[in-house]
């Protein structure tokens, strides 16, 4: 049974004041609070268990190892992954989208990478809902290889111009990369259809699952696409630790990205030889603590159970736009109807700049944030310089929502 | 709401973005800039009239949030007819004030001397705004150079 | 005063049973254990101030914020950094490394970078004592680029040949990558005579100081390098965080590497302009917490003193040199006199593979490392297939280095 | 130094590593296989032949540790004589054993038919000396593949 009272009590930092009221943390989609399990996991990692993983010989070696390798297990049942050895650890999203753009470049110097070069001619399609970190890594491939960099318009409502995939999805399309679910604006796309033009020309597919990770069932092999990335911090676990899922048949061929410790099978002044994946992607000392937190989030989401979340939060979508919607000269920005959409509204009010609705909610204890929200081709497509933003997950309460209406009227009270 | 003591939104900011001073377009001027905050969409243009070694007047145009709009009011009302020198210290002095982080160390008289502009102290504990603060101060500093010739950039 | 003794008790890890006895951890060269102010640092980030950095207007992203720049300030002062936004944060050395790589070949095709670029008929020139982390990315910048891959070689004793770097590095370097201290054989470079060398050429010079950092006083403007790289996990830092230092003047310069959120100064579906140093280097949400725990790692480094951290050392190489002459059949690989070298010994026994020393000292406690280290070019060149590797750290006592000893003699023993 | 009860080093790999069995090479045989553990430099020559569905010979050198010599030594006892369809389902039963991570999950009759070779229980809580032990058993698989012609990769 999902109680959220309960589940407030395993996070420490919910009990914090912050200008003398209790803190009403509305800023989920940003980074996400941690349980004390997973902060009890880094202790226990590294009071018990510390030491580098895969050289070592030695039992603290083995024991992180294990610890390690486990994380990488517990993440590939998570997304329903077919093998362990999809699951590359990163240290954000922003590298493993980073990565799959850096390996295709490198293709066009790898023999036998072929069939993955990218060049003039060539096109790689986003959409225009993107965050910065699936849009600016395309940007710079397409600097790198010569080829085209487009995208898929939005509509008023925040959503994907469908009609308009057939036409930017086409022959010579390499990739297409798109959000699960927008941290902009909350829309949750049709990743089918998407998917299925992409396959029909042979273009690889990337999933920018950062939003959609940490609130609803993920399922790999269900979403169809080539790659999936996500973010530890967003999924109530350690910052400095993201996973990329790809495909094994593509990672096995795909050329590396960082070179390094651990990512080779023997090295050579004359030549290097690389491991089999995942580790060939993973070069260097990994983020052992934060993969193990990140195992324990994990641990802690599969207990609550996903479909337990998701459901929790479609309620607190559904309430939050009614209940924004009763706000006077208050737009939403985004899907105003809670269908195939997340947990994070965000929106405008006439006359007063989201720096100071953020700044004199926070002085009433919410935090909630304001900006582009490192998506500014959303800003401009609807000639905005900023939205206010509140995000929830699975710690927020439909009385912190009515804190957060209370306090946006309060904001327009001073400023009339 | 009542502002309270801490608050980032003293009183005297919300009366200058209500009723921000030097607002307009400039028709007789040396120099014009335009300055954005990248991150938030904030932004200013400015022009200058520069004279005997003082800033004859300024005028400025822009969007941004009540502490972008507000600090640059202040900051035309404490510069227009001020000695272009003068001007530049205190631009340092506002600068000092928002990396203070929450603490200014400013001498008594320096503080002094930053007058209605002392009231964005509490701005430097968010990392985030500070440069809302100082976008017009900054275009005042660039406005200047480029109208004194001294040039903003080596 | 240094007193071993006390710094032990602020390791948790160390009052550790491994096989029913104490562990001794002689494998800091692989990984350090992490003293409890850094534990605790990593929780109250947690318990008290998580939030997003850079983006939140709230009052928990502004004390996430301060805390993170705070940290790049300490590190700042802890390399004598000219400037702190010379600091870059990385998820460990591997990634400062490949970031110099990829940055070098960004430029072939990035506007207004002329100045950096390789291209055939250059060459890039490491040593032949590299971790393969400086090792694999320039081979990979060559592979890119087009442009030559050499080294400079090593002597019996484990040390550079001097006589011929001037051959190696002539007009047509670019980049001339060497290690500070050698991980392997616990060498000392001469840093002074291989920067006049590539200044003379005009080549980039980029320090690995993976294994100096944490062993003796650093400072950049000392070395005169142009890029110095550490990892945080060596320095009694948390996992899944690095230093890239580089030159104000050349990161000002220099095109991205990973794009995403926060690298940007604004993006625009036609094209993006990137935002100064350091943050032009770190895409995406970076490992904060991480940061926040390496500056407090190097807060306690600052106060017992690195000079008296340097000097502990030099007495352990020493003792432990003597100590291990003493054992019949046993042959150190690296320098055989405490001058110009780390406290990291590796060491080979007559008869026995190193995976079994090493294993049956694990079963004494005894935590060493063997394998090649990530630096199997050293392996090749004295013609062995591994070696075992105790190294050594501030919390190492030399009655740790006469189990070592005793422990070595045991397992010969048992093989004879 | 005794070996202790839960030692890695059980007196039977010691006895297999200072005396190999089957440790040389063969003159006549139908396929040869050269396997590296490309990380600590363990390697292995193993030439095999195959007569009537049976391993009727197996001969081998190399060098590395005591546990990846010792593993082939044992590896061979086992196998040779045997069917070429018990030996490969032996390499499956080891393996297995090898990723238990110390908690052997074999049924009795799975583990008493390893015989010798589960004295490398132990390893299998090691992850880095895994492919030490499994050097001998994977070069067996190879070379069985390769001289009946069912060809190791796809
Ligand atoms: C000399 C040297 N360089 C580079 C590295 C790579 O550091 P990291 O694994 O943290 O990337 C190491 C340690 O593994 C090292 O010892
Ligand atoms: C949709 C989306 N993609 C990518 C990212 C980048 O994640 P990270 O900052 O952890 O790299 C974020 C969050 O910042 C996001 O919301």
């Amino acid at each position: 049974m999902f109680d959220v009272e309960v589940i407030r009590k395993d996070f420490p930092i919910l009990s914090r004041q912050v200008h003398g009221v209790p803190l009403v943390y509305l800023d989920s989609a940003n980074t996400s609070q941690k349980p004390q399990v997973v902060l009890d996991s880094l202790t226990d990692y590294y009071t018990r268990h510390n030491a580098n993983v895969a050289r070592a010989v030695h039992t603290l070696g083995s024991e992180a190892t294990m610890l390690f390798e486990g994380a990488r297990d517990k993440v590939a049942r998570f997304i329903n992954a077919p093998r362990r050895d999809e699951v590359i650890f990163t240290k954000n999203s922003s590298e493993a989208l980073n990565l799959v753009a850096y390996t295709l470049s490198n293709a066009t110097t790898t023999p036998g990478a072929e069939r993955f070069r990218v060049g003039p001619g060539d096109n790689i399609v986003v959409t225009e809902m993107e965050h910065h970190s699936n849009i600016v890594p395309w940007q710079l491939l397409a600097q790198r290889t010569g080829a085209e960099f487009r995208y898929i318009p939005i509509d008023d409502e925040g959503r994907l111009v469908e009609s308009l995939i057939d036409e930017r999805v086409d022959e010579r399309t390499k990739v297409l990369a798109f959000v699960h679910q927008s941290n902009a604006l909350g829309t949750v796309n049709n990743v089918e259809g998407l998917v299925t033009r992409a396959k029909a020309v042979g273009a690889l597919t990337v999933i920018d699952a950062s939003q959609s990770a940490p609130h609803r069932p993920l399922d790999v092999q269900s979403l169809g696409a080539d790659f999936v990335a996500f973010t530890g911090h967003k999924l109530y676990g350690p910052t400095g630790v993201g996973v990329l899922w790809g495909r094994y048949e593509l990672l096995a061929d795909l050329p590396p990205f960082l070179g390094g410790g651990e990512m080779i099978e023997t090295v050579d002044m004359s030549g290097t030889t690389f491991a089999a994946p995942p580790h060939r992607f993973e070069a260097g000392t990994p983020m052992i603590a934060e993969a193990v937190g990140l195992g324990t989030a994990i641990d802690y989401l599969t207990a609550i159970g996903m479909d337990q979340v998701q459901t929790h939060e479609a309620q607190l979508t559904a309430y939050a736009l009614d209940a924004l919607a009763q706000v006077p000269a208050l737009r939403v920005i985004g899907p105003s109807t809670p269908v195939d959409r997340g947990a994070t509204i965000s929106f405008t009010i006439k006359g007063i700049h989201p720096h100071d609705v953020s700044q004199l909610l926070d002085e009433q204890g919410i935090a909630v944030r304001a900006g582009h929200h490192c998506a500014r081709p959303v800003c401009l497509r609807y000639g905005i310089p900023a939205t206010t933003r509140a995000s929830f997950g699975i710690y927020t309460t439909t009385s912190e929502i009515d804190t957060l209406v209370a306090g946006v009227i309060k904001v327009q009270e001073m400023f009339s | 709401m009542s502002v309270n003591m801490d608050s980032m939104y003293q009183q005297i900011i919300l009366d200058h973005y209500k009723h921000p001073n030097h607002r307009g377009e400039l028709a007789d001027f040396d120099a014009e800039v335009h300055h954005v905050n990248p991150t938030c969409g904030d932004e200013v243009t400015l022009r200058i009239r520069v004279a005997d070694g003082e800033i004859a007047d300024l005028g400025w145009t822009g969007e941004g949030c009540s502490i972008s709009q507000a600090s640059t009011s202040v900051m035309s009302d404490l510069v227009v007819g001020s000695s272009v020198t003068d001007a530049l210290q205190l631009q340092e002095k506002f600068l000092q004030l928002m990396q203070s982080q929450g603490h200014n160390d400013l001498a008594e008289d320096e503080t002094e001397a930053l007058e209605d502009a002392i009231a964005f102290e509490g701005v430097s504990k968010y990392p985030a705004r500070v440069k809302c603060a100082l976008l017009g101060w900054m275009a005042m500093k660039s406005a200047v150079a480029s109208a004194t010739g001294a040039g903003d950039k080596p």
